[in-house]
């Protein structure tokens, strides 16, 4: 589902990823470690399109990315759903708009909308705050409608950039955990994370990066 | 795909609520743009009224021979009246000279001579359309070959100045109105680019999240020709207070007000294409 | 407290290099703005020229007694000549009478009557400072109590409606001058508190930093100062190519132009000012 | 230092702190722990007077916050080094910039701040990304300029909301030690985490949160 070969991405000489090559299966989590800095974001960056690759091919369910037109992109990223480092909620609009937004961006019916909007908010727990403007909320709050809003177009491809650095460990667990469940339904899962305490009992394989460059 | 336009259209109203700072400014700004509009065409339209009716005393003064009677002298005035482009006449017989002597000497010529010595003449004016020195030169030229006519006299001079004065007024009037014209629309798009800085996080998220340029535009466009709506609709509430005021100084002052049906359609017109052309070049060229 | 001051005058400096297009586009309106000030300013003195050019032909005409002889009539001449804002007169005796009728009836007076029983009279022209209705009808009055004065001629009628005109036009002008100012306060004012409002953010943290308004306002105000003279400069350039153009155009038609000690200095200062108003009032209408 | 007497600061009726009282003394760290949304921004958004406290009194440093005049409020704040947990970085400025924010708003001369802020950027290890801008950096990167930001005006208090969620476990203790070692110099520091491993080794004393409520 998502393959790297030999992608080098830098914003100079000694930032950015180098020569990285992995593979994820459909229906497969991993987790990216590694201390920060390392190119974690990057890497997702490079995936959902973000920044350019020098180097080396991301084929992403069969597509080699470098191919993709300009103006197919926003089709691209549809299918993907990506958890921000930096949330990047809109402030303007309520919790529940902000979740929305991926299914009218896909051009889903008002009716589906209301309905996988309340499953999703369900879900994670925060169906009460859904008339709340991202600033009225707490951080970890925050996080999580970041997270729901990935998941709501129940994407082929999920990325989260370290998506439980706000919250503690309890809930931390149940968003691996629904991550997780993610993948059952085919989804390829690649989480960013520091939190190696937190990943550790689950037994899943990871990648480890350290100053852009693969470990082992 | 119905429940897309919906939405983005509906997101268009929406952002005008959302981001009221930016709404209101973007309106206030198309809304002196129409108000400096119908102020200048307001301005045009009593330029062109007051040069019409100076225009209005262009005349043709003719002076027939002596030797005719005054029946001859009537039977070429009316020929006269026959050209092209002469919209009236009227006939100068001896009384009316002795008149008009008396209106330039404020003497009674029959006094003074003992007899009225006057020649006989008309004066002629010309139809609306023909009131330009060029054009009156002609007909005067025409009027010259007639036989029996002594002379014609067609004041060019007074009239290629008025003339000039007046062509000198509406050229003026019409590069304001041009530059005005520029001005607006760089200003609304300006304003317009500015709100859509203001949302550049936004626009960024949202092509992160898969939307397309048209998914990001159309809401924009949208609160753009709402927020035209909108200074048109305080525009022509302003203009409103503008004709009470222009009505009750009428009587000191002639002026030209523009006529309610042209105003109220025009400013709507103008403002909600001010709004679209806005948005759609301030997003455009933020998207490129 | 000298190193703090200096660093906020130089954050004015930076923000305008920070965030480009908030910078160019408020340049940009002080810019349109003070084009728009210097062309009604250059058409207001157009009409002003045009005005005082009109009223040049204003004059008082003045016809003897037929009784007085040409000595007599010369003497009431000059006493008329010494009335306090009568600037020159034309004296006008038998044969320049007899050249007034043939402008008006184009035959020579001799020819029809025998002799000239034309009546003396002068032409007087007043100063530039008495060209108007009510001061000329005051003046001719006053000729007319003159002994030997048989008659005063002040066309008022034709004056009245050549001022009236001109002052409807100046009036217009004002009027329009008026909404102009108005108009470009808030221009400015609001195309800069678009550019506050997209930095709303970064205020609130600075306020949570320890700011003080006073720290927060200054780099806007000085990058305000800053953008309004750049508009003035932008102004500058483009009024040199209006200039150019007129040059070119003088010899078409005729343009009273700004001299360039009263325009640059004239715009610099306004678009700073209107710079300094708008950030000032800008940002103090955000930080309330 | 930092002392709360039943202090009630509230949203809505559920949402916010409820009659918290605790008190901090000059040179000690207090570590503010809880899961997500019970109220550990909003205790530090208090102290910094973002937002009004209903009932209860809040004294900082002998002084009754309730009591200071709006006028002297940037006053007061200039007494604080914050944290937030948004990071709040000027994405216009560069890194060095930022950093030396604080310190031009409390009238410093220009040589002192070169020196200060060369010296916190060489504490927290970011020398080299001076020139950056925070838009260049990875977050863990921005979260640790936002530390620099809040040390380098050796405040007598020091608020610390969530420092460390983008941190991997090595800086993230590396960051206790600094605001640690603060105290040293007799600042007051009050730390919101969730962080309970990372805090657990140093056996500090820690406030528990629920609900916005304070246990035990
Ligand atoms: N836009 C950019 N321009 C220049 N350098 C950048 C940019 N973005 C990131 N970098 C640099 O690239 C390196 C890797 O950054 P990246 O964001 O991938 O790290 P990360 O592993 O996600 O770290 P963290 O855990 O702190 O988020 C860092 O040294 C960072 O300073
Ligand atoms: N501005 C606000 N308006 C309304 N409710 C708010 C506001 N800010 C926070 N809340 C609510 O107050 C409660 C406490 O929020 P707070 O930010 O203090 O939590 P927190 O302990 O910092 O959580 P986190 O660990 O997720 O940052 C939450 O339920 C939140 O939804
Ligand atoms: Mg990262
Ligand atoms: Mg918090």
């Amino acid at each position: 589902m998502i393959d790297f070969k030999n992608v080098t991405a830098t914003f100079s000489d000694n930032a950015g990823i180098f020569d990285l090559t992995f593979h994820i299966e459909k229906g497969e989590i991993v987790f990216l470690m590694g201390p920060t800095g390392a190119g974690k974001s990057t890497v997702l960056r490079a995936i959902y399109m973000d920044i350019p690759v020098q180097k080396g091919r991301i084929i992403i369910d069969g597509v080699d990315i470098s191919k993709i037109k300009k103006r197919k992109i926003p089709f691209f990223r549809r299918s993907i759903g990506t958890i921000f480092q930096d949330f990047k909620l809109l402030n303007d609009r309520t919790v529940f708009e902000n979740v929305a937004l991926p299914l009218h961006i896909n051009g889903v019916s008002r009716k589906v909308i209301n309905r996988k909007v309340h499953e999703v908010l369900e879900r994670i727990g925060l169906l009460d705050l859904k008339k709340e403007r991202p600033t009225n909320i707490s951080g970890g709050e925050q996080q999580r409608i970041a997270i729901a809003r990935a998941l709501v177009k129940d994407p082929k491809v999920i990325l989260a950039d370290e998506p439980t650095g706000n919250l503690d460990l309890v809930t931390s667990d149940e968003i691996v955990d629904l991550l997780d469940s993610a993948t059952q339904g085919g989804a390829a899962v690649l989480m960013a994370t520091h939190n190696f305490p937190l990943i550790r009992p689950r037994h899943k394989r990871f990648i480890e990066l350290s100053e852009g460059r693969q470990l082992a | 795909m119905i429940s897309k336009a919906a939405f983005l259209v509906f997101e268009g109203f929406r952002a005008l609520v959302r981001a009221k700072v930016p709404a209101i400014i973007s309106s206030i700004t198309i809304f002196i743009t129409l108000m400096i509009f119908s102020i200048a065409y307001f301005g045009y339209i009593n330029l062109k009224g007051y040069s019409l009716e100076f225009r209005k005393q262009y005349r043709i003064d003719v002076f027939f021979d002596a030797s005719l009677d005054r029946d001859q002298c009537l039977d070429i005035f009316n020929s006269i009246l026959l050209i092209d482009g002469i919209e009236q006449g009227d006939f100068i017989d001896r009384d009316r000279a002795a008149k008009i002597f008396e209106r330039y000497f404020h003497k009674d010529v029959t006094e003074i001579v003992g007899t009225n010595p006057l020649p006989l003449g008309g004066k002629f004016e010309v139809a609306p359309e023909y009131r330009d020195v060029r054009i009156m030169s002609a007909i005067a030229d025409k009027i010259r070959l007639i036989n029996g006519v002594d002379l014609t006299v067609f004041q060019s001079g007074l009239i290629k100045k008025i003339d000039g004065f007046l062509d000198n007024l509406l050229t003026l009037a019409f590069i304001i109105g041009g530059a005005i014209l520029i001005v607006s629309i760089i200003m609304v798009s300006n304003t317009i680019r500015l709100t859509i800085h203001s949302k550049r996080g936004d626009i960024s998220t949202l092509r992160l999240l898969g939307a397309t340029d048209r998914f990001i535009k159309l809401p924009f466009i949208i609160e753009g020709i709402l927020q035209g709506l909108g200074g048109a609709l305080l525009s022509l509430m302003t203009l409103w207070l503008f004709y009470l005021l222009m009505q009750y100084l009428q009587g000191y002052m002639r002026t030209y007000l523009i006529s309610p049906e042209l105003l109220i359609p025009g400013n709507i017109i103008i403002g909600m294409s001010l709004g679209l052309i806005g948005s759609y070049r301030g997003i455009s060229k933020y998207l490129k």
